[in-house]
Parts: structure tokens; C-alpha cells; sequence
């Protein structure tokens, strides 16, 4: 079958303004987006710049706008969204050129929240006890590859690029159940914030981006909650 | 270099984004709807009781007209059953997994009570209220 | 051109990379260049799990690891490495734990272990639970870990710096060359010490489980720059990826009990390996498969098999085969247990097959996995560069690309993530030593010339052939004739064309004259390490005639412990590949036949 | 897991509006449902003007029935009705204004922008009040 793609370009170097490219190419139903992007790199267009490595959902390279709402292009079949594609990058990052965007800014909010395990710092001798329940309690938010799509969806954060964003609270979050962490209520100091938790109004996109399927309102209705009520449950 | 970060308004409307997305747009229009027109309408109360003043009589004029009262009642019944829902979902996150049924469940508590709000309201104005 | 100075440099923010930059950056100043963000590394794609004989559901310890893994190697591997680091495995499992690592749990709250290919209890030669995981994705939480430890010690990143050229003064580590993405400007980077952790080249052949990142870089730069390479014929073929597009199943997959099956509805692998069957080492399954499709017992005649975890199924194999939980109850699965424990496999499945693996088997066919080969190393991570081991001051290699060789002819599946932590630990200990102990050698005078003629290269090229063209003919010839069986004439047919591969990628043209993200130039720029790590392969391959764990031949179907009991080392001098060989060290386990 | 608790990880304006926020929220339907009981009651059954019936059920107050045909709304001029109404007009003033506080909010990160709103929204809060105060009372 034929796919008709149109995608985003932007080239700093030359272009003024960014404009769209028309590409036609032959595909299997059963093809990925990212497999019609290379087919237009490798004979079409060597310049059309984008981020991809695993090719199957699990680095978080390729998330970009495809008709209208974000996907990892790799996780997406010709026959899940038809014939007719437009391709754009994410939103609410700066472009940098055609479908790569600066990540810099959503890295930042990563980091911000305490992203990491704290924890006794001797040399272990056994592992620290965990019960398949405690661990279960944040296996969701683990899941996360920072890819962006849902930070990158949300108008909150396309309207104030202050907001951490869901991806930044679905990874505090990992850490604020876990049984074994000891920052718990640094993290939730740092999210009980006007650009904490308190920018999200539920609005879905994100969980509805999420290419590894965490339920991330879900996440941040429970950072919300274990704030307002002092206790996590 | 590279390009701006902001988000223009028919950008972000292009994102196809879900029902809780209209439902937020909703809540937003109509959460301002009611404040402002609050906010005029006590304004133009305070005026009115204590120097009579005209202006009032303008603005009162405004929210008797049925267009307005369509969407008066839209904003506070839309944002009325919305706002519960939002506030189900933070006293229990775990109902999020079932966002799309109560976004469905609330359309379905809506349009009926809408509808009817309508009707009656038409009614009235046939009968020459 | 811009200078940076730090003490070490760590190339590659993948595990290795980044478990190298906990340690290195507590004794010296250190920084990570990577070419894509750390934690798109392909690190984060292992699923199986990380083997170490923690023993917390049944009987284990690291001597069974070991021996394990040594008959696994086909008695290539080095003893005295592999025994290092099972040893070292139970201690940096716990070490990762007390990092965070989320590892999925037993009842009784103690990390839970899955048995996998190879993995055996000495005494009864029955599979051992040894993978300790976090339900299919051990790697991802290993990437996430280690880079979220990486955040909290403040190391320092250079994020999407592809490194190009290693920079050598007076025989010894200078630094290395990097192209900055965004900028497309060069950068030097000047450093007491090295280490190369760029992990494999999966994408040298056509139907692989690997990256597109996957390109060798680490290997090719330093061939370049006089390195050899080591057992680089050996490339492990997984048995199980997604027909046609490679994606790998996790050997966990049987480890939960699934079974392989021909297009007669046969569990062929009762023939092949009675006592362990489908959780035979990976070289022996592939083998199977090859053998199952080329008499025709294909699905359908076709080139795939089927893999089939469906709750009856399991259920009715386990039976037959008297299969015990740990504490002694039958082995009984069920749905549930299976989606929780695979979750990620099963969204794969229904993503990219439409097939639910709860019900329906899922088609699978070989595909081209691990490199057991790469930078040679000793077992403190140092590079070496000749048959006598002499080390290579300041250049380190852990991970995938190196080659220390703790995997010989095959690795164990859960044997790649403990080698990453164990030698990246080593790695980075050792070069922050030896930072400690030397100066900064000089840099050479004009250190990006050999890079820049590189890129001039393509960009000058004719135009006459496509880069795309190339490649795909590189990966189709290899995945036909240096996969998972080889014949004499096959791989003399594959270095020829590889060869003639190599004078067409000189009119090869870059289109892409801009700088911010020309991507082009490196797609382009990776294709031709490719080419070069291809040529090694089949030659490598060509010359050694037996068969040993994943150079398998038919020409030659036994292993021949009297010629080629050695370690092939590879030399690019001048576009020609020159081979040596080096002994295998042994310590305790003389090679037997091998039977699973 | 089971419920811990944790220390309060503080109190500050955007933890307490949003908190008021939800209570207000709440708190809307049992002072419209008593409210609407009362108007429908009182008489507002003959009437079924919607505007009309809306202003009894949320602002209680004589001024604002003066174009129904009830005639008798002295009974509305007590103290109950006069919290009732103040009470709506705190909730609903306080409610609405911080609402439109955090919209606007969405879309400033200048620090600098958001102490000029942030103080005239006070004074629109307070002002607001008291006027409504002032009508109550007055009425
Ligand atoms: C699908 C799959 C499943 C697997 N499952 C298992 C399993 O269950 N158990 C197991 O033990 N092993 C498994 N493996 C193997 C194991 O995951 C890999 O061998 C291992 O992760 C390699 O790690 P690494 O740190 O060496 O390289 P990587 O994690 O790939 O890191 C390479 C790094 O080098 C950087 N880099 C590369 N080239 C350059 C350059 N030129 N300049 C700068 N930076 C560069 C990259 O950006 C990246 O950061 C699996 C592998 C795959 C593909
Ligand atoms: C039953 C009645 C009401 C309920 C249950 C309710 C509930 C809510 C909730 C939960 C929010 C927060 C939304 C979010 O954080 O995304 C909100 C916002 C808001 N409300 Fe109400 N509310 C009610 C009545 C009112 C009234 C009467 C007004 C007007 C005076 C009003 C004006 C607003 C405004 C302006 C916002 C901000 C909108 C936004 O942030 O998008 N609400 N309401
Ligand atoms: S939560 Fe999901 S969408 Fe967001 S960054 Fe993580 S994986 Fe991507
Ligand atoms: S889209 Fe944004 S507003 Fe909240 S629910 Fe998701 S973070
Ligand atoms: S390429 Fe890795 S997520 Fe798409």
C-alpha cells in the first residue's frame, strides 16, 4: 500500500521558517512509522533529521507528533493509524532541527525531583528485604523510559514550561512508594510547589500518550493526594 | 537558534487529545464564565443598591437574555458535575484507571438534565414568559 | 574545535559506561560521552535477567556459576575472568539493591531468581533459578539505575557527543575526538585514561535484536588505531526473535516454561537436548531451529518456529517433564502469572504481531544478538594488544564491546548484565588508579585531522552508490552466510563481497552538507565501522575451522580443542585483516563434550 | 502497602487553595441543594424562572427576587439567610477569583508578573467580600 506522509522540517542553517515535506512511500500494513522514516532517509531525503535507537519502544528516542497526538514512531504500525500521516515533533520543547527537539529543559525537571534512590550508604551484605506487595505498590511508575511524550502533551506544560510535568512526577513518584526510599518527604516538599502537582488539572493527555502505558494521572492524583493527607497509601 | 518553545492556542487545540482534555476546556470556560459574570453582577448590585445607577440595569438586562441563561446554566451545571468528578478522582487516584467510564457517566447525568433545563426554558419563552 | 581536560574519559553511558563513571568519578575527574542520552542505551532493552548464585530459593553458589559458564563458553571463555566474576556477582547484585534497583521478590521478601539457558545445578545437571530479574525489563531498571546514581554523584555528562577517534602519545592513552550533535562541532577531549564501553555491533547483519546504535564504534575506532579485535567470528544468535523483525523474546519466556515448537506441533528440542530441553544454551536452540527449518519443519514450510508459553501447554510439558517449583510443589501456571512476569513481551507481541501470547504461540526465528567478541582485555579491564597480553597504558574496555573474554564461543543469557557491572566496576576502579599514578600524556599535534579526513571522505565521495544499498547487501550476505550455520564457501563468498562492499562505500556521498544534527554523516560514518567489524567477522570466521559455540559449520561440525583451543585476535592494517591467535587460560575445567 | 504516615510536607498558598478548592467544591452542592429546597419551598414552584430560581438557590436575598411575582420575600430577611448567603458568597467569591488566579497563573512564569496579579487579586477578593457584605447587610 501507499503511505502519503507529511512531515515537520526545520533546518536553523537555512530555513527562516519551518514548512512541511510531502513524501509517498510503499509499506506493509504491518510496518512502523520509524521504518517509513528510514525507508525517506536511506532514498528520498538523507537531511530529515530525527532520534531513534531500539526500534521497539524501549529507549524513548523517537517520541514525536504523529496525526495530532504523541507516539513513539516505533511503537506505532501503518495499520494502527492509516494511510495519511503528519509528523511534527513533540510539543513545548525548542526544535532544533526537523523532528529533534531540545531535551535539555525536560531532563532539567527530571532532575529536579530527587530522581534517585536514597538509602544507606554502607557496602551491602544482603539485600534489603522487600515484600512482592511493597514492590508491586510502584512497579507502574518504574516502567517510565523518559521519553516525553506525556510531558510534551500536556497543555499545562505547553502553557508554563516552569511545570515539572508528568514524566518529573511519575519518577518521583517510583521513588515515593517504594518501601526502602528515605526521601520521601523531600520529594513531596519539592512537589508541593506552584510548579509541582498543583499545574496538573487532570487534563489525560499524558496517560493517554504514554507509549509504555503507566497510568500517569493516576501517579500524580497520588503524589497529590499523599500531599494533601500526609500519608501514603 | 533553534525554534521557540511556545505553544501557540490553534497548536495546542490541533493536539488530539481525549475527552478529559474537552472536559478540562469545558470546566475552565465555564469556571470563568461564572466568575466573571459573578463578579459584574455583584459590582452592578453594589452600584445599583446605593446610587440607583443605570449601568446595572444594562448588565441585568444582559444575564436575562435566554442565550445568556443557556449558558449560564451550561457553566453550572457543566462545571458543577465535572468538578465532582475531579474531585472523586483525588480523594481516590485509584478511580483514574476508570476515567473513561466516568467521563462517560457524567455526559450521561449531563445531557439528560441539560436537555430538560432547555426544554422547560423554551417552553417558557413560547408561552410568551 | 573545543578542549575539555578531565582524568578519565568513558566512552559510552550504557550500563558498563555508567557503573565505569560511579567508580572512576570517586578518585578522579570524569566524564561520560555518549552518543545517544544514557538511558536510551541499549542497556535498557536486556529483559531476562542478571545471573548471580544468590541461592535464595534453592541451592546455588558461584562455583556452579562457573563451571556454567565455562562449559557454556565451549571452553573458550578464560577461566580465571569467568571465575572473578561469578564471584563477584552475588556482591554487586546486593550493591545494585541498595542502589534502588527494583528487583521483583520473593514471598519472603528476598530478590527473586528465574532459571535460564545453561544455568544449571551441578549435582542433578537440572536448570537452577539464578536470573535474578525485575519482571522482563532487568535491563531497563539496571539503566535507570545506574544513571539515577549517576545524577546523584554529580558525574559529569557529555549527552549526544559521538565519539570518533581515540588520540594516542608515546603508546599510551591521550584522549579521544567527539562530534557534538547539535553543533556538528569537534571536540577533544584529553584524558589520562579511556574506557571504551560502546557496546556491540548486532547490526552488521540483517535480522538482529540489536539498535541502530548498535554499530561498533568502539571497535572499529580502535582497529583503526592499531588495536586488534578479538574472537570476533563469535556472534551470538539468539533462538527467539519476532519473525522477521528480530525483536527479541527473552530466554525468560522458557524459563516460565515455554516451549519451542516445529511446524508438525513437535517440541523438537527433546531430540536435541534431553536433559534441560528448551532451556539449553543458546548456541544449541539456534543450531536446533536452523536444522528444524532447513529439513522443512518449518510453520508452514516457512522459516519460523513457534513459541508458545499458552497456560496448557506449559502446564502439560511441565508435567511430562516432573517440573518442581523451588520448594517442591508442581510446576502449575496460569495466566495471570504469566502476564505478570512477562508484561513487556506481551505488549510487544500485541503491538508489533497482533498476538496474544496468553493464547496463541508466538512465530520466532533466530536472530543476531551479543557479541562475544571485541576489545581485548585482561581481566582488570586493561586493554591488551598482542598475543603476549601486553597492556595498553590508559585505554580500558568493558561491557559488550569488550572482549575480557569471560563469554568464549557462546554467552549464557544473564552472563552480559554481570559482566557489565562486574568489569564496569573494574573499569572504572582501575582507571581512576591509574589516573591517580600518571600524567597527561601530550596530545598530538592537529588530533582531529585522521577524523577529518574521515568525514572529507564522505563527503566527497562520487554519489554514485547508496549508503543504503551497501548496507542492506552487508547485512543480508552476513545474516545468510556468517549466521547461525557457516560453510567454507559461503563465508568466502561473504568476505569477497564484503571486500567489494568496502571499494563500492568509497563513492559513497553524504548529501546532508548542513552541521546541527547531520545525522547523515554519522548513519553513514557508522556504516563504514560496520563494513569494517563485517570484513573481521568473516574472516575471522573463514579461518577457523571447527565448530565451537555460535561458529557453528557444517563443514567442520565438531570442535577441535587440539588446533583451536585459542583466542582469534584481528589486526586491520592497511583495509587488510591480519590474524593471530593467543592461548585460552585455563585454570581448573578441562574441556568435555558438551551435552545439555 | 499499607497506609504510613508522614510528616506534613508543608503548608503554603497553593497547597491551601488547592485543598479549598475541592472543600468548596463540596461544599457548593449541600449549600445549592439547601438552597434550592428553600426557593422551591418558598414559592419559586409558580415562578420557574431559571435565572430567578438560580439567584434564590445561590444568593438568598430580597434585592435579587425583586422582579419575581412573589410577593412576600421578608421571610428571607433573617440572620439564617444572611450567613447562607455570605457563606456562598465566600465560597463562591474566593473559589472563582483563586480559579481565575490559577489560570492566569498557567500562563505567566515570570516572578515578577505574579506578585502584581497575586496583589490584585487580593484586593478584587477583599473588595468583592465586602461589598457583598454590604448588600447583605443593607438589604
Ligand atoms: C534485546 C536484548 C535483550 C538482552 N537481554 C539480556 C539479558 O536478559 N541478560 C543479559 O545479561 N544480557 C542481555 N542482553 C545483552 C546486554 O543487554 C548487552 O550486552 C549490554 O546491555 C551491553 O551494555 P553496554 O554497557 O556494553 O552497552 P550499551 O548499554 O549499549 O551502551 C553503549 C553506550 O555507548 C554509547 N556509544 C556507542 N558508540 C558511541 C560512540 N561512537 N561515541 C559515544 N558513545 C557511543 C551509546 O550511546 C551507549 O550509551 C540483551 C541484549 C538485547 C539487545
Ligand atoms: C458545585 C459547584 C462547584 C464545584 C464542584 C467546583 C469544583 C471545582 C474544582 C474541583 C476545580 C479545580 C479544577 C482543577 O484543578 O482543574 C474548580 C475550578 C474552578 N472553579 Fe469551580 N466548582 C464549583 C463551582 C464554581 C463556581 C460557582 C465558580 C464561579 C464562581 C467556579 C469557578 C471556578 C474557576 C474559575 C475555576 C478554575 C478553572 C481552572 O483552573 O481550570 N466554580 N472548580
Ligand atoms: S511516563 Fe510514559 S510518556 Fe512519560 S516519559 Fe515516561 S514513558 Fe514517556
Ligand atoms: S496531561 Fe497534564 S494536566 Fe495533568 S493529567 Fe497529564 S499532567
Ligand atoms: S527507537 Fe527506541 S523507543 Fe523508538
Amino acid at each position: 500500500m501507499q503511505v502519503k506522509l507529511t512531515i515537520f522540517r526545520y533546518d536553523p542553517e537555512n530555513d527562516k521558517k519551518p514548512h512541511f515535506d510531502k513524501f509517498t512511500v510503499e509499506a506493509e500494513p504491518t510496518d512502523r512509522v520509524l521504518d517509513l522514516l528510514e525507508y525517506i532517509k536511506d532514498y528520498k531525503d538523507g537531511t530529515l533529521a530525527y532520534r531513534r535507537s531500539c526500534a521497539h519502544g524501549v529507549c524513548g528516542s523517537d517520541a514525536m507528533r504523529i496525526n495530532g497526538v504523541n507516539r513513539l514512531a516505533c511503537k506505532v504500525l501503518v495499520q494502527d493509524v492509516g494511510t495519511t500521516l503528519k509528523v511534527e515533533p513533540i510539543l513545548g520543547l525548542p526544535v532544533q532541527r526537523d523532528l529533534i527537539v531540545d531535551m535539555e529543559p525536560f531532563f532539567d525537571h527530571y532532575k529536579s525531583v530527587i530522581p534517585y534512590f536514597v538509602g544507606s550508604e554502607e557496602m551491602p551484605q544482603k539485600e534489603q528485604l522487600q515484600s512482592p506487595e511493597d514492590r508491586e505498590r510502584f512497579d507502574d511508575t518504574t516502567k517510565c523510559i523518559l521519553c516525553g511524550a506525556c510531558t510534551t502533551s500536556c497543555p499545562s506544560f505547553w502553557a508554563n514550561g516552569n511545570y515539572v510535568g508528568p514524566a518529573a512526577i511519575v519518577n518521583a513518584h517510583r521513588f515515593i512508594f517504594d518501601s526502602r526510599d528515605q526521601a520521601v518527604v523531600e520529594r513531596l516538599k519539592i512537589l508541593n510547589d506552584q510548579f509541582g502537582v498543583y499545574r496538573c488539572h487532570t487534563i489525560f493527555n499524558c496517560t493517554d500518550a504514554c507509549p509504555r502505558e503507566i497510568q500517569v494521572t493516576q501517579a500524580v492524583g497520588e503524589v497529590k493526594k499523599a500531599i494533601a493527607t500526609a500519608r501514603l497509601d | 537558534m533553534a525554534l521557540d518553545r511556545k505553544v501557540g492556542f490553534w497548536e495546542g487545540v490541533r493536539y488530539k487529545g481525549g475527552g478529559p482534555m474537552l472536559a478540562w476546556a469545558l470546566h475552565r470556560i465555564s469556571g470563568l464564565g461564572m466568575i466573571i459574570f459573578i463578579s459584574l453582577h455583584v459590582v452592578a448590585s453594589f452600584f445599583t443598591q446605593q446610587m440607583g445607577s443605570d449601568w446595572a440595569i444594562g448588565i441585568n438586562i444582559i444575564y436575562e437574555s435566554p442565550y445568556f441563561q443557556l449558558f449560564i446554566v451550561f457553566a453550572v451545571l457543566f462545571h458543577a458535575l465535572n468538578g465532582m468528578r475531579i474531585i472523586i478522582l483525588d480523594l481516590w487516584p485509584k478511580m483514574l484507571r476508570y476515567q473513561r467510564e466516568m467521563t462517560w457517566l457524567q455526559w450521561l447525568i449531563f445531557i439528560p438534565i441539560y436537555s430538560l433545563t432547555i426544554f422547560i426554558m423554551i417552553q417558557r419563552v413560547m408561552a410568551g414568559g | 574545535m573545543k578542549h575539555h581536560q578531565y582524568e578519565v574519559v568513558i566512552v559510552g553511558g550504557g550500563g558498563a559506561g555508567l557503573m565505569a563513571a560511579l567508580y572512576a568519578s570517586k578518585g578522579a575527574s570524569t566524564a561520560v560521552i555518549s552518543k545517544l542520552y544514557p538511558t536510551r542505551s541499549h542497556t535498557g532493552a536486556a529483559q531476562g535477567g542478571v545471573g548471580a548464585a544468590l541461592g535464595n530459593a534453592e541451592e546455588d553458589n558461584a562455583e556452579w556459576h562457573t563451571y556454567d559458564t565455562v562449559k557454556g563458553s565451549d571452553y573458550l571463555g578464560d577461566q580465571d575472568s569467568i571465575e572473578f566474576m561469578c564471584k563477584a556477582a552475588p556482591e554487586v547484585v546486593y550493591e545494585l539493591e541498595h542502589m534502588g534497583l527494583p528487583f521483583s521478590r520473593n514471598e519472603d521478601g528476598t530478590i527473586a531468581q528465574r532459571p535460564f539457558g545453561g544455568h544449571t545445578n551441578n549435582n542433578t545437571g537440572k536448570p537452577v533459578t539464578r536470573a535474578c530479574y525485575a519482571a522482563d525489563r532487568t535491563g531497563h531498571m539496571i539503566l535507570q539505575t545506574l544513571y539515577q546514581q549517576c545524577i546523584k554523584n554529580k558525574v559529569n555528562f557529555y549527552d549526544e557527543y559521538h565519539v570518533v577517534d581515540l588520540l594516542m602519545s608515546n603508546g599510551a592513552a591521550a584522549g579521544v575526538v567527539a562530534l557534538e550533535l547539535a553543533t556538528g562541532e569537534l571536540h577533544v577531549f584529553h584524558a589520562k585514561a579511556v574506557i571504551f564501553a560502546t557496546g556491540g555491533h548486532g547490526r552488521v547483519w540483517e535480522i538482529t535484536s540489536n539498535a541502530y546504535a548498535y554499530t561498533g564504534d568502539g571497535v572499529a575506532i580502535t582497529l583503526r588505531r592499531g588495536i586488534p579485535a578479538e574472537d570476533m567470528e563469535f556472534f551470538q544468535f539468539h533462538p527467539t526473535g519476532i519473525y522477521r523483525m528480530g525483536i527479541l523474546i527473552t530466554e525468560g519466556v522458557r524459563g516460565e516454561g515455554g516451549v519451542l515448537l516445529n511446524g508438525d506441533g513437535e517440541r523438537f528440542m527433546e531430540r536435541y537436548a534431553p536433559t534441560v530441553k528448551d532451556l539449553a544454551s543458546r548456541d544449541v536452540v539456534s543450531r536446533a531451529m536452523y536444522l528444524e527449518m532447513k529439513a522443512g519443519r518449518g510453520i508452514n514450510g516457512k522459516r519460523y518456529l513457534y513459541l508458545d508459553v499458552t497456560p496448557d501447554l506449559v502446564n502439560h510439558y511441565a508435567t511430562l517433564d516432573g517440573r518442581t517449583r523451588p520448594d517442591g510443589r508442581p510446576y502449575v501456571t496460569s495466566a495471570e502469572e504469566i502476564l505478570g512476569k512477562l508484561p513487556d513481551i506481551i505488549d510487544f507481541c500485541h503491538t508489533y504481531l497482533g498476538v496474544d501470547p496468553v493464547t496463541q504461540p508466538m512465530p520466532v526465528q533466530p536472530t543476531a544478538h551479543y557479541a562475544m567478541g571485541g576489545i581485548p582485555t585482561n581481566m582488570r579491564t586493561e586493554v591488551v594488544i598482542d598475543a603476549k597480553n601486553k597492556v595498553l597504558p590508559g585505554v580500558y574496555a568493558a561491557g559488550e564491546v569488550a572482549c575480557v573474554s569471560v563469554h568464549g564461543a557462546n554467552r549464557l543469557g544473564t552472563n552480559s548484565l554481570l559482566d557489565l557491572v562486574v568489569f564496569g566496576r573494574e573499569a572504572g576502579v582501575r582507571a581512576a588508579e591509574f589516573a591517580q599514578g600518571a600524567d597527561f600524556q601530550p596530545l598530538p599535534e592537529n588530533p582531529a585531522d585522521f577524523v577529518r579526513a574521515q568525514f572529507d571522505a564522505l563527503r566527497n565521495g562520487s554519489g554514485s552508490e547508496k549508503a543504503a544499498d551497501i548496507a542492506k547487501e552487508m547485512k543480508e550476505i552476513m545474516f545468510d552466510h556468517v549466521g547461525v550455520f557457516r560453510v567454507e564457501e559461503g563465508m568466502q563468498q561473504a568476505v569477497e563481497k564484503i571486500r567489494e562492499l568496502q571499494e563500492r562505500f568509497k563513492n559513497v556521498r553524504v548529501a546532508d552538507e548542513g552541521k546541527l544534527y547531520n545525522t547523515e554523516l554519522l548513519n553513514i560514518w557508522e556504516l563504514s565501522n560496520l563494513l569494517d567489524l563485517a570484513e573481521v567477522t568473516a574472516v575471522s570466521a573463514l579461518a577457523r575451522k571447527e565448530s565451537r559455540g555460535a561458529h557453528a559449520r557444517d563443514d567442520y561440525p565438531d570442535r577441535d580443542d587440539r588446533k583451536w583451543l585459542k583466542h582469534t585476535l584481528a589486526w586491520l592494517e592497511d583495509g587488510k585483516v591480519k590474524l593471530g591467535y593467543k592461548p585460552v587460560v585455563k585454570t581448573k575445567y578441562e574441556p568435555k563434550k558438551r551435552v545439555y | 502497602m499499607q497506609t504510613k504516615k508522614i510528616p506534613h510536607p508543608g503548608w503554603n498558598l497553593e497547597y491551601m487553595m488547592w485543598m479549598f478548592t475541592r472543600l468548596s467544591g463540596l461544599a457548593f452542592f449541600f449549600l445549592a441543594i439547601i438552597g434550592m429546597a428553600a426557593a422551591l419551598v418558598m414559592g419559586a414552584r409558580n415562578q420557574m424562572d431559571l435565572g430567578t430560581l438560580m439567584r434564590w438557590t445561590f444568593f438568598p436575598n430580597p434585592n435579587h427576587v425583586l422582579d419575581s411575582n412573589i410577593p412576600n420575600v421578608d421571610i428571607w430577611a433573617n440572620g439564617f439567610w444572611q450567613i447562607m448567603q455570605m457563606l456562598v458568597i465566600f465560597f463562591g467569591g474566593t473559589h472563582g477569583l483563586n480559579g481565575l488566579r490559577v489560570v492566569i497563573e498557567d500562563y505567566t512564569s515570570r516572578p515578577a508578573w505574579q506578585s502584581i496579579t497575586r496583589l490584585l487579586f487580593f484586593v478584587l477578593w477583599i473588595f468583592m467580600i465586602l461589598a457583598a457584605v454590604y448588600v447583605i447587610l443593607a438589604s
